[in-house]
């Protein structure tokens, strides 16, 4: 798992919906390298006045390019929209650890909110095994790359809390009646990248019921490398019968749900 | 990176601060730079002037709550609290990795109370590849005492005598800013035997999170470090420096060559880059592959001709 | 400018600080606005909550030689030195015009010697439409004392209790922030009978000039102020708030809404814009109408259900 | 000579010559009132750490529109430089006392380095007699709006230190032999703006000759209204018969180069 700091070129950069943004970006030396639910971690130009890098999810790798799938939440990312064709970004990356390969005979179930439909995309791609994917948000527009999911062999199952696109509801609506159904018959394994609430919602099911549930975190993260301990979470030390830290920039952004003190979690 | 890299040139980079030498004359500041490991994939760590390492103390400790960072305008707030392996933890788990490099590891140390300071420097003066200690008496996250020790001169006193009769590795305390006279503590640490000072460390402050009214660190106050507070540092440097004989590492807010020549100019022979690792990893590299362009620019020999010489 | 001005709705931004009854808790700090009529033109003064005027002292003063600000991240260097009309000066030159305008005068006050200091409270003492003193002991520009008045606490004492009993207008001591301990002398000026107490005052820093090696300021060291500072800031006056029963007004790096309601819910009753009136010449006005219309929305009658809300 | 502050939007702003970039806004309530060597007080957007503003003087004023003729020498004029049609920019102005009328029967004569070419524009337009305006700079790329000056019906003696236009030297190794020629039939008035040595150079000159000399100072500005005391330099306080202080940016930048105390200048 090398690092690299490169001065990445601005391939495309355009709105697609809700508020998202597509960056594709040339970066010969960290996107050979990237692995699942990996991330970079990103100098906004121009805002001279921020001291931290912006982290964001590798959404798709390929040769010597990447790309990544941003939302304007804040000055950073606002900043961000306004680079342009043939510039250049300074990325630290690819960060963390991402997603596991699958483990023999499960059925892999993904599960995601906002980014994390980017976030999940190199995930699905790599899988032997293509299962199904639950896509939440609150409306049609937060609800991104089903095509891509589809066209990778995946069902997608959308809910939205205002009914605008699939059902309507939370994730979970959608996945319990559905693991009722088939849930018995395969051994579930979920890979799941959202708002914190989903993680947790996910977690206690597979937590119940002993599946297998991989998440990703999204901590604020200070220098992204493990050095400055600002992005760490509450994880189960099972040697010492206690807890302990775990960085989300290091021993994450992707967790095993049974690993992680829930409680401690908001 | 933006630098011509020079390594045949004759300019002499290199600096002694209080016995130890240093190829030149930019370290990484404490807390910002980890143990080493963390950056070693992207600094190479050989080129650096020196490590400081992460606070330690006796104990393995956990640090505070999160959230303990918060990015303000130029500057970060941090509550990070110290977390960190203990002297036993660190010695085992980094110092066979750090040893494995030819560049001067400066531990810096904290206690609770001035036996504790006392021990860790003991613990220390026996551990090969560790070539001084920093004393951290100014990180404000820690509720006790710790503050205290950087702004009681009293207190501040006893904290280095006590170190200083416990190792013969070079001294170094770290100055806290939140002082009316900061030369007061810089001569009582030159009195106290120790062999250079550092300052400054983090600026007692904090953020409210207006839609929640909670802080916006789980501390409530945490420590401003970055460019915000560089006119601070410096001014605190220059009159440290006037004070005292021994040398001087100067840190806070240093993003690149120009600032960190403020600081030489005003007397630091060292400077320690913190927050700017975060911003660019490459800051501390790219600084001494500037610096020395800078030298050869200007046909210096070494530093000496940099150094104090601020002409008000 | 980007708020939607709202006179006839019922909120009541109204607060009485020391006896002074404002408008709106949001003040114009001394020397960032001279003494009125330089931003007339630009500002509705009459929208204010007070316009604190430049610090005058005795006599005539001509203050700091050239240069003497300096812009650096986020924040100003400033050692302009005091310069002033002195106490006739003002009164002669300035009061006529202030006297039209329905907007509290808060008069910065300063001195050389407590004597001076209580002179320049006793004339005022007799001025018509004076409303109160804000007492500048914490200005770091000046090299006889000043500095010290605000740093050395029992300095403090003398001055303030010279002051209180030189006149019966509010007194509203201006703490100096670079002190270890800023209750110790929030404390203090309410034991010697302030009616308020203001803060921060700009923090001693300094910039180099890299090619010449000279100080940015004509002064060497000057005062700190913007942005930079506000953590710092905001940290002092929650603070200071707790420790004392008396109004605090807060200040330091304020720019908009948002800032300002840091200070307020950390305990300030009212606030001072100072820098960002360079920035924007409608920064006190738009973070006015800004707070109207926060508490419009928000369905607060008044600022109470503000003011001290930070719940750590 | 009253002040406003608004948002101008942006007509046109493009790249001249030698660094400079000439910039026309819509400013309507400010443009009209603008009088020559007056000068606007500019937020440069974007650029969030700056807390000051940049004081630039009124090139051209006409109707309800102004432009502003800058040269990038450091981070706020560089920032100010991406700065694109339709967007807005906020100024404060018009500020100063700029130059007075020229006095009946004098001949006046400009002379102008940097932007002082752009400053004098409007003083050269407003005038009801043309005289000669002596333009000099390091390089034929710093000499601006020669055509304009003479299509305004002035005669434009340019000096340029490598020769690159018209004679080599300084503006006074033009202006000396002209004065020495000329100046003894005519009542000369100078209206001055470039760097100081250049003012300093044509005060020495008018002084010994009682010449009538306007000159326009350049001192870095804090608020640009008169309020913070930056600005100041030294001026003759003949009541007193000492010295005392003046506002560069509220008494000038314009002044009569008899009242500058031109020791205290370097
Ligand atoms: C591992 C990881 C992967 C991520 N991947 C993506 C992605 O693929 N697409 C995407 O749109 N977003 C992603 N995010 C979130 C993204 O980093 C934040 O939205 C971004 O940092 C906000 O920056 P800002 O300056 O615009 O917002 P700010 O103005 O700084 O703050 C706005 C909001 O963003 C949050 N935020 C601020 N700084 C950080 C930080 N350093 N880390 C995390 N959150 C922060 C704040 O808590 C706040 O709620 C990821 C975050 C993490 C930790
Ligand atoms: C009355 C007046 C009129 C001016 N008219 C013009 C004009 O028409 N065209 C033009 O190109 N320039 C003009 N200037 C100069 C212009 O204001 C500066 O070049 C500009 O402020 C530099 O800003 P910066 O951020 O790019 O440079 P900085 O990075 O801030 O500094 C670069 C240089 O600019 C100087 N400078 C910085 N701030 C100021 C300031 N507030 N006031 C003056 N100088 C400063 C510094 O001393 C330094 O030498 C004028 C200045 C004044 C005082
Ligand atoms: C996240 C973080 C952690 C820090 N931890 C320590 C520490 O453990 N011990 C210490 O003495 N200083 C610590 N510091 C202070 C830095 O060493 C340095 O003094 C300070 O950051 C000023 O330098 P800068 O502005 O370049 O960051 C820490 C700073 C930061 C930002
Ligand atoms: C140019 C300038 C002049 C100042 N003059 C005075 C003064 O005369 N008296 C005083 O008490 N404070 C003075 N101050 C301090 C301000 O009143 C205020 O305390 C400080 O600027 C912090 O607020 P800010 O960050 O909003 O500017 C001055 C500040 C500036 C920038
Ligand atoms: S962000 Fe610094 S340790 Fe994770
Ligand atoms: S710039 Fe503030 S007084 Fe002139």
């Amino acid at each position: 798992m090398t690092m690299y700091q490169e001065n990445a070129i601005v391939l495309e950069h355009q709105p697609i919906q809700g508020g998202y943004q597509l960056l594709q970006l040339r970066a010969p030396e960290i996107a050979p390298h990237v692995k699942p639910g990996q991330f970079v971690h990103v100098k906004v130009p121009h805002l001279n006045e921020a001291v931290l890098r912006r982290p964001f999810s590798v959404f798709k790798a390929d040769g010597d390019t990447l790309a990544i799938l941003y939302k304007d939440v804040g000055k950073g990312t606002s900043t961000l929209t306004h680079l342009k064709y043939g510039e250049s970004l300074n990325l630290v990356g690819p960060l963390g650890h991402g997603y596991p390969e699958m483990s023999e005979g499960s059925f892999p179930i993904l599960v995601a909110g906002g980014y994390g439909m980017a976030a999940l995309y190199l995930c699905a791609r790599s899988m032997p095994v293509k299962g199904v994917a639950f896509f939440g948000g609150r409306a049609a527009r937060d609800i991104l790359c089903v095509k891509e999911f589809e066209s990778l062999g995946w069902t997608v199952l959308v809910t939205t809390e205002d009914g605008s696109m699939g059902q309507k509801g939370k994730v979970t609506d959608a996945l319990d009646p559905w693991m009722a159904r088939e849930g018995a018959v395969l051994k579930p394994e979920f890979f799941v990248c959202g708002p914190s609430g989903m993680l947790k919602a996910i977690a206690s099911r597979a937590l119940a019921r002993s599946w297998k549930a991989w998440v990703s975190v999204d901590n604020n993260m200070g220098c992204g490398v493990g050095a400055c301990l600002t992005c760490v979470l509450k994880v189960h030390d099972d040697e010492k019968g206690d807890w302990a830290w775990a960085r989300a920039c290091r021993e994450g952004p992707v967790f095993d749900a049974s690993d992680i003190i829930w409680e401690s979690i908001d | 990176m933006n630098a011509t890299t020079n390594d045949q040139s004759p300019v002499d980079l290199s600096v002694t601060i209080g016995g130890i030498k240093l190829k030149n004359p930019v370290m990484v500041a404490s807390g910002t730079f980890g143990y080493g490991p963390e950056y070693a994939d992207l600094v190479d760590l050989n080129k650096l002037g020196a490590i400081v390492v992460k606070g330690i103390c006796l104990q393995a400790t956990r640090g505070n709550p999160t959230p303990r960072t918060a990015e303000v305008e130029s500057g970060l707030l941090n509550a990070i609290g110290l977390p960190g392996p203990g002297v036993d933890g660190f010695v085992s788990t980094y110092m066979p990795f750090l040893r494995q490099y030819d560049v001067p590891v400066i531990v810096n140390i904290w206690g609770k109370t001035i036996d504790e300071y006392a021990a860790v420097a003991r613990k220390f003066d026996q551990v090969p590849g560790v070539a001084g200690l920093e004393v951290n008496v100014s990180c404000p996250n820690i509720k006790e005492g710790s503050a205290l020790f950087g702004t009681d001169l009293d207190m501040f006193r006893r904290v280095i005598e006590a170190i200083r009769s416990s190792t013969r590795l070079p001294v170094i305390p770290k100055l806290a800013p939140n002082v009316a006279d900061i030369t007061a503590f810089a001569k009582a640490a030159e009195a106290c035997g120790a062999d250079a000072i550092s300052l400054i460390n983090s600026f007692p402050a904090m953020a409210v999170d207006i839609k929640t009214r909670k802080p916006k660190l789980a501390n409530i106050t945490g420590g401003l470090t970055g460019p915000a507070i560089r006119p601070i540092a410096v001014r605190l440097v220059w009159q440290a420096a006037k004070s005292v004989k021994i040398p001087v590492i100067g840190m806070g807010g240093i993003t690149c060559l120009n600032d960190g020549l403020e600081f030489f100019m005003v007397g630091a022979q060292a400077i320690a880059i913190g927050t700017a690792n975060f911003t660019d990893p490459a800051a501390a590299e790219t600084i001494i592959e500037d610096l020395r362009s800078y030298l050869v620019a200007q046909k210096y020999a070494s530093m000496r001709e940099i150094v104090g010489t601020f002409s008000p």
